[in-house]
């Protein structure tokens, strides 16, 4: 094919855009939804799960070490641990150290009480932190068996709910965002088909005077990329949008943040570049494969 | 080259016989008259050359090619040998008078500078350089026909077919309109022109192919008052 | 009663001036043809009447109506005392013949029983009985012709406007159909119609309308071969 | 107008919708898809409300009385607490009922201590529930003003977060709700209008044999209609799958509950009436109006 036989075509893709403006102003509005809702779910997704590891960092497992203990034997049993695979992060906690802790965490009229204590009665601990919480009590009863373990204090309950939630997160994200692509490409698909029905006879002529296959299903790549192209710049703008005014919202109620002890959001900086690429090659992709795969019908003439 | 041998055509959705084991050969260079009543059969004739629909049985051979084994991928060689004026126009709605005779050339990827000086030149025989950046809309019945005749024309064809190019002209019109087509015809092109206009045929005369109920009638080289006088 | 007053068209969007202070009066149950060259404004003499265009100068009055004070509401009803066949026939692809031409019955909110009995009727004045069921697709230039002047005549109309209905006819036929034209105009129905076809006009004879680039060149009366014999 | 043609622009309406299958199969999954986002934000959005005020009646003011008072004096309190508006309910704690409950949310070695405690330090409270949360500083500086008021423990930090909470989710409600609104509209009028568009030649022909606005809407309205109940049916099958899915993950992970204290979430059944109602209507409405507008165009003949 030549090169101006080509720029022809270009250039029919690209004023078909306005020609079809209504058809082509539906193909974009979908494409800008999908893209923007699966985006998002991606971005919500993405950071429930930064937030979840974050939460699982903070779950300390206590391992109570025996009174009996020296410093030699508690040096010995912080080895045993280490050789754990699930154990990520071990520290020592002394008596003194959870002395203190304690009497921080009391209200005023407790304190008084322990004031009069004549002696720390609050044992030596190592706070783990695990890889993963969901055999953590496995890793326990593991850590139980081993010499001078007085006992385990791991947060169960607390992992157990997290795990839950975690399950119901995944599910949900997964079902939201199969379903929007799902849904997405039945759309898309739909109008553009549209788009060639109203076309079809445009089409058919073509076919009468000789026009290969190609030659009629170039113009409509051309333009259901550039609509899929506008689209993905349009939806990242919008995701930027919506990004950051939930990112101010949760970055000014810092308190939750304590309180969740979760880790920051991702600042949409850092995700720029992942999702631009992908809406970028997203829409083109889907703009072009699903405006031309729908005038497949229509060329057997 | 253009042979019909033992051809019928049976359309399934209506269940009518439209072509009854016809035979026919119009040679290069010929120059054809197609007359018949209404519903004879004309246009499933010129369905036929153009692979737009299959015969229920025999053999159509068209410019070399056997259509019959005519694979998909080479309808569009056979159909760029062939110009053809529809009896309803088909012009594209979207395009103006001259982007439809002009993708034509696009589409057998003639060079641009060949479109530039081609496409106005065709447009000026029959007449319409004035309307040229017009739209199929804004033309009269006469002059959409004569775009429809123009883009037959474009690409120099090996045949042109001619399903009633006079049907919507004055008569004046109508004899300039054929008077072209004659002379194209002298440069070697075959021309198979379908036409109810008794008039016309009688006063140019040539090859007359009459259909009748699906059959071939009468086939005959007749004399046309044009030579007589 | 069609009169036009001083009218004058322009199209817009090609600058075309396709009617020049034209002045004609119809009367009811007259017979017209109307001819002219290609692109004289014939066609848009027709789009007059129906409102659907207006005039950009001029009074156009039909049936009664005066179109340039004719509320959009009441064009329906305007055009219901009309019937049409337009040069491009206008059949709705999605509807058999039948329903074709049914529906301009169900328009006008016709009993049931009367589009029963009245659309066979019509389609088998029209020669298409056997067609009935068929799409517009499924039909011949000619069938889809006559499936619009069997639709242009089933409401019975005051006046019938008919834009080349012979022009994919083959002559025998043609003739039937002014012959079939000819007896409804007895019956009362004015009908203006627009051809090309000169042998008919000579051997019908009546008034004729010469139209030429927007002007009335010739508007009389003249015996048809037909009364001599 | 006949009863006969009624019945025949019906009858155009219902066959048009399978001639014309494929525009109103894009049609369809749109108006779907539209009610099943929209449906399912919005019942989120009630069942956050719900958990929500759960929690905020769960969060308790703690009126500490003066070691001073006598049984009247609390009596007397107690009348002037009920006098505040934004007061709920009003429970009395005493002190032994303190210590009870702090014996119990202690750990072994720290109850090892308080067995050796020979008087109740703690004094008695009342606690209260708010009915608005967020005035609820307010309210804790009214009642310090009260006699007998040693001082008062109101969970403000969480209070705070409550209402940072709701305010996030009101706000990405509100915003999803509105955006999938304004982005159904613009596809269902984008998808009807090249619906009509492609039938537009049809509707120009019969306003030439004289037809009536009217006759040509009335089958594109019945269409329309349909094409939107149908949708409704299906938005709302879907609906309830989905909502039955994401309510028995919740239901069955009870530990998530008792911690965050929520409500249960409504069942289906509860809500199966008002949806119903809201989805068949929007359904019909948005498909008949949005079918017979877009006809609105092409009349103009
Ligand atoms: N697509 C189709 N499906 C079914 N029947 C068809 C189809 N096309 C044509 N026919 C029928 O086949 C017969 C021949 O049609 P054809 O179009 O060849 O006639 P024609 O000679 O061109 O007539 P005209 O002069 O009126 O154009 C007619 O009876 C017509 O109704
Ligand atoms: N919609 C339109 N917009 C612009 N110009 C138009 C339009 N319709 C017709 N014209 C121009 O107006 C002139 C008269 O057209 P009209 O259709 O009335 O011719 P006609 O007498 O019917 O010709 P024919 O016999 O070829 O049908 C022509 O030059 C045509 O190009
Ligand atoms: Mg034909
Ligand atoms: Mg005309």
């Amino acid at each position: 094919m030549k090169a101006s036989s080509l720029r022809y075509l270009v250039h029919q893709g690209v004023t078909g855009i306005w020609k079809n403006r209504m058809m082509t102003f539906a193909s974009f509005c979908i494409l800008l939804v999908s893209l923007l809702m699966v985006g998002l779910a991606s971005l919500t997704a993405i950071n429930l799960t930064r937030i979840i590891s974050g939460i699982e960092d903070k779950s300390e497992v206590v391992v109570v070490i025996s009174d009996n203990a020296t410093k030699e034997n508690e040096k010995e049993l912080e080895k045993h641990l280490k050789a754990i695979p699930n154990v990520h992060t071990i520290s020592l906690y002394t008596k003194e150290e959870a002395w203190e802790g304690m009497l921080d965490s009391m209200t005023e009229e407790e304190r008084a009480f322990f004031k009069y204590a004549d002696e720390n009665p609050l044992p030596d601990t190592y706070r783990l932190t695990v890889k993963d919480i969901e055999i953590m009590s496995d890793t326990t009863a593991q850590i139980e068996t081993l010499d001078f373990v007085e006992s385990t204090q791991s947060p169960t309950s607390f992992a157990d709910v997290l795990i839950s939630i975690r399950r119901i997160f995944s599910i949900i994200a997964v079902a939201v965002v199969s379903a929007l692509v799902v849904v997405s490409l039945v759309i898309i698909s739909n109008t553009t088909r549209a788009s060639v029905f109203a076309r079809r006879k445009e089409i058919n002529i073509m076919k009468y005077v000789g026009a290969t296959n190609a030659f009629i299903r170039i113009p409509f790549f051309v333009e259901g990329m550039i609509v899929g192209l506008v689209a993905a710049i349009g939806a990242l703008l919008m995701t930027k949008f919506a990004y950051e005014g939930v990112y101010n919202i949760f970055s000014d109620d810092s308190v939750i943040w304590v309180i969740m002890g979760m880790k920051k959001l991702y600042s949409f900086k850092e995700l720029l570049f992942p999702v631009s690429i992908s809406y970028l090659a997203a829409g083109a992709v889907i703009g072009a494969v699903g405006t031309s795969i729908s005038t497949g019908k229509h060329l057997k003439v | 080259m253009v042979e019909f041998q033992d051809v019928s055509v049976t359309y399934n959705s209506s269940g009518v016989d439209a072509l009854n084991k016809i035979n026919l050969k119009i040679n290069d260079g010929d120059f054809a008259f197609v007359v018949g009543p209404s519903g004879a059969g004309k246009s499933t004739l010129i369905k036929l050359v153009l692979k737009e629909i299959d015969a229920t049985s025999g053999t159509v051979l068209v410019n070399g090619f056997n259509l019959k084994k005519l694979r998909r991928g080479k309808v569009p060689a056979l159909r760029r040998t062939i110009g053809v004026v529809f009896q309803d126009f088909r012009l594209i709605p979207t395009m103006t008078v001259y982007e439809n005779v002009a993708f034509v050339l696009r589409v057998i990827d003639a060079p641009a500078k060949y479109i530039r000086s081609r496409v106005p030149y065709v447009i000026s025989l029959v007449g319409l350089s004035d309307k040229a950046k017009c739209y199929p809309t804004e033309l009269s019945g006469g002059e959409q026909q004569r775009v429809a005749l123009a883009r037959a024309l474009v690409n120099d064809p090996q045949l042109i077919i001619a399903d009633e190019p006079t049907g919507n002209i004055d008569p004046a019109l109508s004899y300039e309109i054929v008077e072209l087509l004659k002379s194209i015809n002298e440069c070697g092109t075959t021309i198979l022109m379908v036409t109810h206009e008794h008039d016309l045929v009688r006063y140019f005369g040539g090859r007359i192919i009459n259909i009748n109920k699906g059959n071939v009638d009468f086939d005959e080289v007749v004399g046309g008052v044009q030579n007589e006088s």
